[in-house]
């Protein structure tokens, strides 16, 4: 081929660059996520009941699903600026795969959003009153669950980039393909409570999202097509 | 922004635009048509675009120029017909063409959040060349964005921005030039200057293919192509 | 009345009178505040039931009221940049947001800490802490939409809106949150409803409450000052005062 | 004075960590709330008087004829404020 | 004043058949919310127990909550439609009251949104085994609240429309004042449950709703003067 | 959509247009200035607009064109100085201002999902007057619309959005009309009818204030106001 050897890393690292200093400069589109999830975390006990006790033992599946619902809504962002201005047309021009510089992106989603958010998750799991002894395996299983999240996700925020009114429709396609890693997430959470094993879940975890890693790239690249098409 | 006010002179220098090669590049459409919801824009279009040229496609709103820039530059997939580069099929040299291929769409694809030094580099490093600060800067001085280097884009004016996206023509070294609407919130003395670099780029052997509601001066490089 | 408010139109006038103003503010700051805490401290004596996590009181509750009092503060100087386009009304409301954000935090804190050895949880759902939580959120909104702008006139017209409409909210929302807890459980625990506290407990918590008063005075003032300077670079009056400084 | 001792003073009758952690975190929020203030009021002086400098030379210049009159060689006002509100 | 005297009432009714047809028109805008709400409650179940007792114990608050987050995202195209294209210029150079136009755009997104949404929750409240005897509460008190929650909404929606990124900051900044509205809804729920008197409740969220009905217009208004401004 | 393509002819009616009453109408501004973000965009700017005039403002990019548009419109807030209309302070009579105003700004402010009937409908409902079908039917014929009063208007091209937005010129019969760029997107005989139409207006004794880059043809009635 014509393009330099070298050139699809130079190409990816450039796009990872300057993703991450175009979040880092608008400090609102990494806190946002997090506030979003303290917030909706909040409106928990105060919709349901403050009892600890009965707090403790729906708080897996609240933090999960509150941190999957902040990942999602941050989902949105992922390429309208770049569909806006006109960039997202350069990147597939681009003479590279555009499955790579869509990863890159997709990366840096997950550095700011996902990790950010499994770090967070403890903080919150101590205001619900989760039992000591399962915050380390929240925090792992949020940060790899959020990483197949983010891939999976890309998909659909690739195909409705082009729409006016992306959000909702987004969560609609999204969501569905969300419920295997939520319910090996949250089982992973309430394992751990219960002193059960919580290898097997973590593994699939594992597994979910080495499937994504090797499909979603080029669902993304071929979803970022039919938009620029529509 | 020195108050923002009174125009800035655009000093394109065409001595700074080399091209990699002596070039005799080709990019052919065979029987090209295309249909929109039903209605066809376009049948049966034959085009050749040679080195040396610029090609004006002309036509009234809605005719579809912006489309036919979207397929010829290989960004469109729905329309039948066939495309050849340097006459080999386009699919088997797409990445050949595309790494000739300059495109510049309605919208600058400029960043609003980084500084016009940053989106240059993005785009010099995503043809895999990591490129120099100093070419760089050369390319933002040949559009009159000097001092303007490390300002966020945001923060420039309408006609600023769509000169970031200019300077890439000087920039990066591609043979073909697909243009939607260049002269867009250009000022007068802009709109000559660029001109003057498409007139260039030809008679150096480029392609530049063009649409635009401004009326090019004629020149014995121009042809046209109607649509619509 | 008048001409008072047409003198703090011009920043250049508050920039002048804070100038001599804040030192005096950082200086009896500064004095309370050592004193408060060498006497709460060291000479106070322990609480006879919660022994000396009882100390944590002297900086819990003055953050906690500065806590409060700093939103009213920012929604009073909003409506002063709204309705009378006071500018300098709308710095000190962006200077004290954060300062705001902050002591909330210091009061969530230290009652977490706090929280620990006397009710054995980090945090409970009890109806101050919540609306305590609550307003940290209305605090961290105003912050992330004033900075949401590009056009800074903007931001700051949105934030007076926000913070006006949330003032409104706030005694609305710690209504409904004590209403809340009383309907969910009995109060097992209050912070209030204690027998009244010897003075010599009391008095070293009045003096901390005293001097984080100060210290939010004395830091609107410099920061507004700041504030002042940024905004008004191209002013000829700016240029002449640091040519001066310097 | 409560105590007797300097450590039954740090120790606090067993409440040490979290009367020090309460005190410790709010002392350092303060002060790094003083240093920010100080910090951003130097950063700002630095820039105007950079500011400054800089048109005083360049209207200098202007005046000896040394730079021609042309807008794109004169200092872009928001390059500079960029500077100084990125600090914030 | 100049304009005539029914011109308010032309305006303003011509502004809500306006905004009725187009939102109609584009049928997932409607319907959208209403996926979202059943969709969030399914997670819920798969993320902490599908034991019947368990849900049933926390289905007020769940079904508040997430029919307050489906409220919540529709919010977000309130204005922003009017302010890409430039008619919300054109509402604000009518010589009528901006506040009056502005309650017709609300009112057709409560009609549109919080009322289905309203409808709709007691079929999920049979999904969570939702004690029978709550079911009308529950939709009365979803119908009442979402009202307040609109307006209180718009405001926040009318502050961010000028914003590129508004789905999530607005999430931000109007999620700590539905916080009354939350309580006294879940609330009633629950009350209705036990047996309890509903009656202050319900008197509750309609002085809620009375107040937000009286102030809302104006603080929207006014914000959306600012975002034109900016 | 008889094919979408061909120009279509706008064929504005000046007897279509007929003001009010006998009109002598002024907008005034004194000491007229504007900071955006601490650069002064224009200070002690003073300005008259009479019956019977059509006012350009002219400068470069970002000079405040627009910025002065939504001034003058009573948009924009954050400026100093002061604004008269006949005479009166700008505030005690913002109602009756309003009334007599047309704006229309970049975006051309009509709904996608609407027909041009419907999208019209609502703007004559919005000035409190319900109108009568056949007026906006001819509106749309007079912008050369006849044919696609009942097409959403998502699917007409760019220019025929902007000339459902210009309809309203002939429509809602207001004195002062602000327009902003009303010539983009617009083909050659478009522009010409709708200068035709704007000179027209100003000898009806009404007032246009308008911005644009294409150079209007000289005209006695045509004054020019310099920013930048
Ligand atoms: C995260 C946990 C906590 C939060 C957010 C919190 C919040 C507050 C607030 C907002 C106030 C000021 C009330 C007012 O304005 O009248 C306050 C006062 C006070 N708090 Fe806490 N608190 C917390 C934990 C604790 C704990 C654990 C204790 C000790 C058992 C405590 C003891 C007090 C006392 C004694 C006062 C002053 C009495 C009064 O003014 O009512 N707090 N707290
Ligand atoms: N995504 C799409 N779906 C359906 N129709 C489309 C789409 N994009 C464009 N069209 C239609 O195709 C036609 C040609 O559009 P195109 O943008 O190519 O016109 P153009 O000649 O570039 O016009 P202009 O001078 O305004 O740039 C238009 O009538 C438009 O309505
Ligand atoms: N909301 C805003 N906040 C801050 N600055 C702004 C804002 N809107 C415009 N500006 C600045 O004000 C200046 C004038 O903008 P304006 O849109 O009035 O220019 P214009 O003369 O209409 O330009 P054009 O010919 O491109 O339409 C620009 O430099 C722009 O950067
Ligand atoms: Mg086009
Ligand atoms: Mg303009």
């Amino acid at each position: 081929m014509h393009a330099a050897p070298g050139g699809l890393l130079v190409a990816v690292s450039a796009t990872f660059k300057r993703d991450l200093t175009l979040m880092l400069r608008r400090r609102g589109e990494v806190l946002n996520p997090l506030v979003f999830f303290a917030l909706v975390i909040t409106l928990f006990p105060i919709g349901i009941s403050p009892d600890p006790e009965l707090l403790a033992s729906i708080a897996p599946g609240l933090l999960w699903v509150a941190a999957l619902l902040a990942a999602l809504l941050s989902l949105d962002s992922l390429f309208r600026g770049d569909y806006d201005d006109g960039s997202l047309e350069q990147l597939l021009l681009a003479p590279h795969p555009l499955a790579a510089l869509g990863l890159a992106k997709v990366a840096v989603h997950w550095l700011l959003t996902g990790l950010p958010l499994a770090l967070m998750a403890p903080v919150l799991g101590i205001m619900l009153a989760l039992p000591a002894g399962s915050y380390a395996v929240l925090a792992l299983s949020l940060a790899v669950g959020t990483a197949s999240l983010s891939l999976i996700g890309a998909i659909g925020a690739a195909l409705t980039v082009g729409l006016a009114r992306g959000g909702v429709l987004l969560s609609l396609l999204v969501l569905p393909l969300y419920i295997p890693v939520l319910i090996f997430g949250a089982g992973a959470v309430q394992a751990a409570i219960l002193g059960d094993g919580i290898a097997p879940h973590l593994a699939i975890l594992g597994a979910l999202f080495t499937v994504s890693l090797m499909l979603a790239p080029w669902a993304i690249a071929a979803s970022l097509r039919i938009s620029i098409n529509g | 922004m020195t108050g923002g006010k009174g125009p800035f002179r655009v000093e394109f220098d065409p001595k700074l635009m080399r091209l990699e090669r002596p070039l005799s590049l080709c990019l052919q459409a065979r029987k090209l048509a295309c249909e929109r919801d039903d209605r066809w824009l376009f049948e049966g279009l034959d085009l050749d675009i040679r080195s040396g040229e610029i090609v004006r496609i002309e036509g009234p709103n809605g005719s579809g120029k912006t489309t036919l820039l979207k397929i010829l530059s290989g960004q469109l997939s729905d329309y039948s017909g066939e495309l050849y580069w340097n006459d080999a099929p386009m699919r088997q040299v797409r990445e050949h063409f595309l790494a000739n291929l300059l495109y510049l769409g309605h919208a600058p694809g400029v960043k609003t959040g980084l500084s016009p030094l940053e989106n240059l580099a993005w785009y010099q490093a995503l043809s895999g060349d990591k490129g120099s600060e100093t070419q760089r800067e050369k390319a933002l001085a040949a559009v009159g964005l000097t001092g303007f280097e490390d300002v966020p884009a945001g923060q420039l004016s309408a006609g600023q921005q769509r000169r970031v996206a200019l300077a890439r023509l000087t920039l990066t070294q591609r043979a073909l030039w697909v243009l939607d609407e260049p002269f867009t919130a250009i000022d007068r003395d802009g709109v000559d200057a660029l001109e003057k670099q498409l007139i260039a780029h030809a008679q150096a052997g480029g392609c530049v293919l063009v649409t635009t509601h401004h009326e090019l001066t004629a020149s014995s490089v121009l042809r046209r192509v109607q649509l619509g | 009345m008048w001409a008072f408010i047409n003198k703090l139109r011009s920043p250049k006038w508050f920039y002048a009178i804070s100038t001599k103003l804040q030192p005096w503010f950082w200086a009896v700051a500064a004095l309370l505040l050592v004193v408060g805490t060498v006497w709460g401290l060291v000479f106070a004596p322990a609480d006879y039931q919660q022994g000396n996590s009882f100390r944590i009181i002297y900086v819990h509750v003055p953050a906690a009221f500065l806590a409060q009092s700093i939103f009213v503060s920012m929604a009073v100087s909003g409506v002063v940049f709204m309705v009378w386009k006071i500018k300098v009304a709308d710095m000190a409301a962006a200077v004290m947001a954060p300062l705001g954000a902050a002591m909330t935090f210091i009061a969530l804190f230290s009652g977490a800490v706090w929280g620990v050895p006397t009710w054995g949880t980090w945090w409970m759902w009890d109806a101050r802490l919540t609306s305590m939580l609550i307003l940290l959120f209305l605090y961290l909104g105003v912050i992330a939409l004033r900075g949401a702008f590009s056009s800074r006139d903007s931001g700051s017209r949105a934030a007076s809106v926000l913070a006006m409409v949330g003032v409104i909210n706030i005694p609305i929302i710690k209504y409904s949150v004590d209403w809340w807890y009383t309907l969910h459980q009995p109060a097992t625990f209050t912070i209030t409803g204690r027998a009244a506290m010897p003075m010599e407990m009391w008095l070293p918590l009045l003096i901390m409450v005293l001097g984080f008063y100060c210290f939010f005075i004395a830091l609107t003032l410099t920061r507004t000052r700041s504030e002042i300077l940024r905004r008004e670079v191209n002013k000829r009056w700016v240029r002449e005062l640091v040519e001066e400084a310097s | 004075m409560a105590f007797s001792s300097l450590n039954e003073f740090l120790a606090m009758g067993g409440h040490g960590p979290y009367v020090w952690a309460a005190w410790g975190v709010t002392a350092l929020l303060m002060l790094v709330i003083v240093w920010h203030a100080r910090h951003e009021r130097r950063q700002l002086l630095r820039g105007v008087k950079r500011r400054v400098r800089r048109e005083n030379a360049h209207r200098d210049a202007l005046q000896r004829g040394a730079v021609a009159h042309s807008p794109t060689a004169q200092v872009p006002v928001n390059s500079v404020q960029g500077d100084v509100r990125n600090d914030a």
